[in-house]
């Protein structure tokens, strides 16, 4: 149980998660969607960095990282399939929880991107 | 041994001239983290001969050249963000979050600072009268110097220092005693830059450093953040001895919350404007007046939801509220509620006692919601600058108005509502130099002046904005003319 | 086979749908570097529909973030400066010295992008009538697009680039076909910058593009820099489709040298005036006017330092000055001498034969003067766009502001002399839009707007400055007044 | 004779000087003066980039690099004394040539640095 109850915690899973995966992948052979993480996780990264807004800081609840655990064992298609769903479910649940429009439209993307993939 | 810190003077580390130390400490995990040193009269001057010296050629380096500067450190501050953040919640204990914000805040001030060239203009008028033109000039002043508060160990200084500096000033800054370790940091960034020696410097120490500031001739003027009381003495020291000045002190800022607001909505926003930062920032909301019947939904919405708010050390991320900054500042706080509550309010919500397991002697104050509050109680009138928020009720929307504008202070007024009329008649009439409209903290972005009336500024020019323009240069009138050879 | 370039339209690079093609050659090794795709007006209408989705978003995209995008912008460029200076110089043949200079300028242009939210600013009246309120709001305006030379492929196009998008507009580039690659390594920057698809686009392509952005109804705007006809006609053309203007012409730019003036260091301006860049651009020093005695002095003096110059590949970095742009170029400004000549002229220094060696091909003209010009001959009215230098006698001041005023351009003209009386005379009556004193290429900073008047400009509003967020935002005008409920 | 006749051609040996200086000052065992001149390298390598501005581009004369040649052999305490003196003139020399007070203060300031040795 680790709530996801601040603007810093919800970054700083996505980063944590996006590691997670470039690993996953790298070692699943897939440097395609490797390199795709390790992208969005500089692009996390920076976004914990810039829209934080002291002014627009609000508490966040319902949110828990045990909720979105991946499964990174397991490198087969269904595990892949498995993983990015995880992935993708993660943004979109997180997304709306934020306030500031630049995060929010980021965390969307990513969801999109990991349900695309 | 625990680090002793060192004045940056001329560009080099110094050590103060003194014996006196003041212990640095985490207020989390109570860890001693340096001491600072109360430096002397001596060691101002130090750094003032080196800002004067500084200034000559400083002031000759072109602005656009000078605003290149506040570029990389910009870049240095972005590189050291995580650092940074984490020195801001090491010695002042807000979170991390909090910390993250007040650093990206500074941050625009320095973007602000970047954007001197296009805002320290000269103007003028041609043929003005016959054959004589007139313009203004712009041009920097001298030394100034800051003198800043423990709250936002980062911020605060550098709403000033990269506007001054790009100016054309050099500039000397004494953070708090309390936390001068953000300044620390960044003042080796600023080494890092290579501007001239002497054009920033850095002080430490407490009041003996602070009045040797405000009677130093070499000192042209002070921007200051602090409390009220010393605000004035700031003031009143500063103009009397021929400095410009601009003093921001304390607060007492209140929200109406109308029966027409979105009530959810509000309260989420209300909950960050009282307890963000721990309620230790000047416009932090500390009295919530709910107008007819919306004081009890306010009240209801604020119990259920600040009941689950998580209080914690700073690092950890899940942590939605930190400390306050000492063991002198929890022992104020708690007295003002016990205070509060012999005067007859109610606590619907005490965190006086409360414990956070593993920093058992952390400086914890539990969020606290006072209710029934009256005008003349001491909660209401006086500055708590923690965790605790009052809630009054109101008859009607004129009944609130009034009500804020009674308060000594008038640093920020909120009001929460779907009104336009109410919206408007508030901004209009509120005394408050700050006015959030369905905004808990309105806090001025960095190319706004932040505004205060009454006891919360003492000055003419407020910090930020143009004003800080205005502040850090003079304009010096030409009236030309050319006589036919 | 060498690259075919393409184009950048919604965030993605695509091939113009287009068979015809021009090649981009190195004017000093006349190898060959890519070759241009001529885009149709399919191609600008897909770039337009990518900029117009765009919009919506990136005008809601709050301007701080906007500017932050600048930021990294910013940084890119300064990290791959010596790329975009070393393709400047292949493609447009300058020095790397000059290259190095206009990506410098570019970079202000940037700053003065990053500078935008200080500037894009509402303004109001409270109680402009009893209990109204009264504000305008400014406002991005949809699809801009610029048309830019080959002069300066790097700066004149990020002259309008940063500060209409970050004003919240969108954009699309069309850069000169004969020097597309330096935008194209932008447009692979502005690639990184992970900004919202469709803000940025590029079109390569030369008059059919040109025409079809000027018919475009999806774009609200156009900044053109040329030649005076075509700026005409794209004023014209713009305007008759109900677009906003901004067309900057050619130029005949005189300097006069009055007998006061310090000759030595007058000359060494001079001479970087009228050569450097080969004479193309703008601001190019075109006739100086020697008043009096100062005429042999002046003539003794350039003559002397200019036979000094050293002419080679811009690459080369002991060459002070490179290549005009293209075999066309090269052509008729040896004409143009000629014509001169066969005028009555006397060629005191003559380029037209130039020979470097290694390069013997390249598209060189040597520094030339031509002296004894009188004001209706073709080199004294005609822009000429190349390292030609025409000097001219006046027997009094005035008749040297005379000569100036009777050009039929007003882009640039500049004073060399130690006479206040006489400088203010000069910026008081010279019909220029950007005039020197003692400087001889008056290059307004990116704050400032770019002047121009007479046939070298084309519009109400100039490019960079204030000027620039005028043309890319409107001012929407809000009055207020609210009923109590 | 390779004319040092502008502002890039000046810089450009600036920093060739400074290269040339921190791999000798390395074998010669000298760590402090081999970064000393790495940084300075970077600095004029700066100044090359920001200093340079368009309007104020004047053609210098009369300096050639082969007057400023360094003997890079010679890594004795007097061999280090003459390099070090040559950068100096070397520095002392073209600041003058220099309009842009920026460029040509921390060419001053080099001079000082490499005389002061």
């Amino acid at each position: 149980m680790t709530p996801l109850n601040t603007f810093g915690a919800i970054m700083t899973q996505a980063i944590g998660l996006e590691q997670g995966l470039a690993d996953y992948y790298e070692r699943a052979g897939n440097n395609d969607r490797a390199s795709a993480c390790a992208r969005r996780r500089q692009k996390m990264m920076r976004i914990r960095r810039e829209a934080v807004l002291e002014i627009t800081l609000e508490a966040i609840d319902g949110l828990d990282s045990d909720d979105y655990a991946l499964d990174l064992e397991d490198v087969s298609e269904n595990g892949q399939a498995r993983a990015a769903s995880t992935a993708a479910r993660f943004y979109r649940e997180v997304a709306p929880g934020i306030n500031v429009r630049q995060a929010r439209r980021a965390l969307e993307r990513a969801a999109r991107e990991h349900a695309g993939q | 041994m625990v680090e002793r810190l060192r004045n940056y003077i001329g560009g080099e580390w110094v050590e103060a001239g003194v014996r006196e130390w003041s212990p640095v400490h985490n207020p989390a995990t109570c860890e001693l983290l340096a001491e600072c040193p109360e430096s002397s009269a001596a060691d101002v001057d130090l750094a003032v001969q080196a800002a004067r010296e500084a200034f000559g050629e400083w002031r000759r380096t072109p602005v656009l050249e000078r605003a290149q500067f506040m570029h990389h450190f910009k870049n240095l501050v972005e590189d050291r963000f995580d650092d940074l953040s984490e020195v801001v919640v090491r010695e002042n204990g807000k979170t991390l979050d909090e910390a993250r914000g007040e650093v990206r805040r500074g941050i625009e001030s320095i973007d602000f600072g970047i954007g001197v060239p296009f805002m320290m203009r000269n103007d003028g008028v041609e043929d003005i009268s016959s054959g004589i033109d007139e313009t203004t000039v712009r041009q920097p002043v001298g030394v100034f110097a800051a003198i800043t508060p423990f709250n936002f160990p980062f911020m605060v200084p550098i709403w000033f220092l990269p506007t001054a500096i790009t100016c054309g000033n050099t500039f000397i800054l004494k953070p708090s005693p309390q936390t001068p370790l953000s300044m620390q940091l960044t003042c080796e960034l600023i080494d890092e830059l290579d501007l001239p020696e002497g054009v920033v410097n850095l002080v430490h120490g407490g009041v003996t450093s602070a009045q040797a500031i405000m009677e130093h001739p070499g000192i042209a003027g002070v921007s200051f953040v602090g409390s009220s009381p010393v605000a004035k003495i700031i003031y009143e020291t500063c103009t009397r001895n021929g400095k410009r000045v601009q003093a921001q002190g304390g607060a007492k800022n209140y929200i109406a919350v109308l029966p027409d607001a979105d009530m959810e909505s509000s309260v989420k926003n209300v909950l960050g404007a009282a307890y963000g930062c721990a309620g230790q920032r000047c416009l932090a909301a500390a009295v919530a007046v709910g107008v007819g019947d919306a004081y009890d939904r306010l009240r209801d919405e604020l119990v259920k939801q600040v009941a689950g708010l998580r209080v914690g050390y700073g690092l950890d991320e899940t942590s939605q509220m930190g400390t306050v900054v000492s063991a002198q500042a929890r022992e104020r706080i708690v007295n003002m509620i016990t205070e509060g509550e012999r005067e007859g309010a109610t606590i619907s919500l005490d965190g006086r006692d409360l414990q956070v397991e593993g920093f058992e002697d952390g400086m914890f104050v539990g969020p606290t919601i006072l209710e029934d509050v009256t005008p003349e109680m001491s909660v209401a009138r006086e500055e708590i600058f923690g965790p605790v928020l009052s809630l009054m009720r109101a008859d009607s929307y004129d009944e609130a108005v009034e009500l804020i504008n009674r308060s000594n202070y008038g640093n920020a007024a909120s009001i929460f509502t779907s009104s336009g009329a109410h919206a408007r008649d508030f901004k209009y009439r509120v005394n408050a130099g700050n006015i959030g409209v369905n905004i808990g903290v309105a806090a001025p972005s960095a190319s706004f002046p932040f505004g205060g009336q009454k006891d919360s500024f003492f000055g003419d020019l407020h910090g930020q904005g143009l004003d800080s323009i205005d502040f850090f240069t003079d304009r010096k009138v030409v009236i030309e003319r050319w006589f036919e050879g």
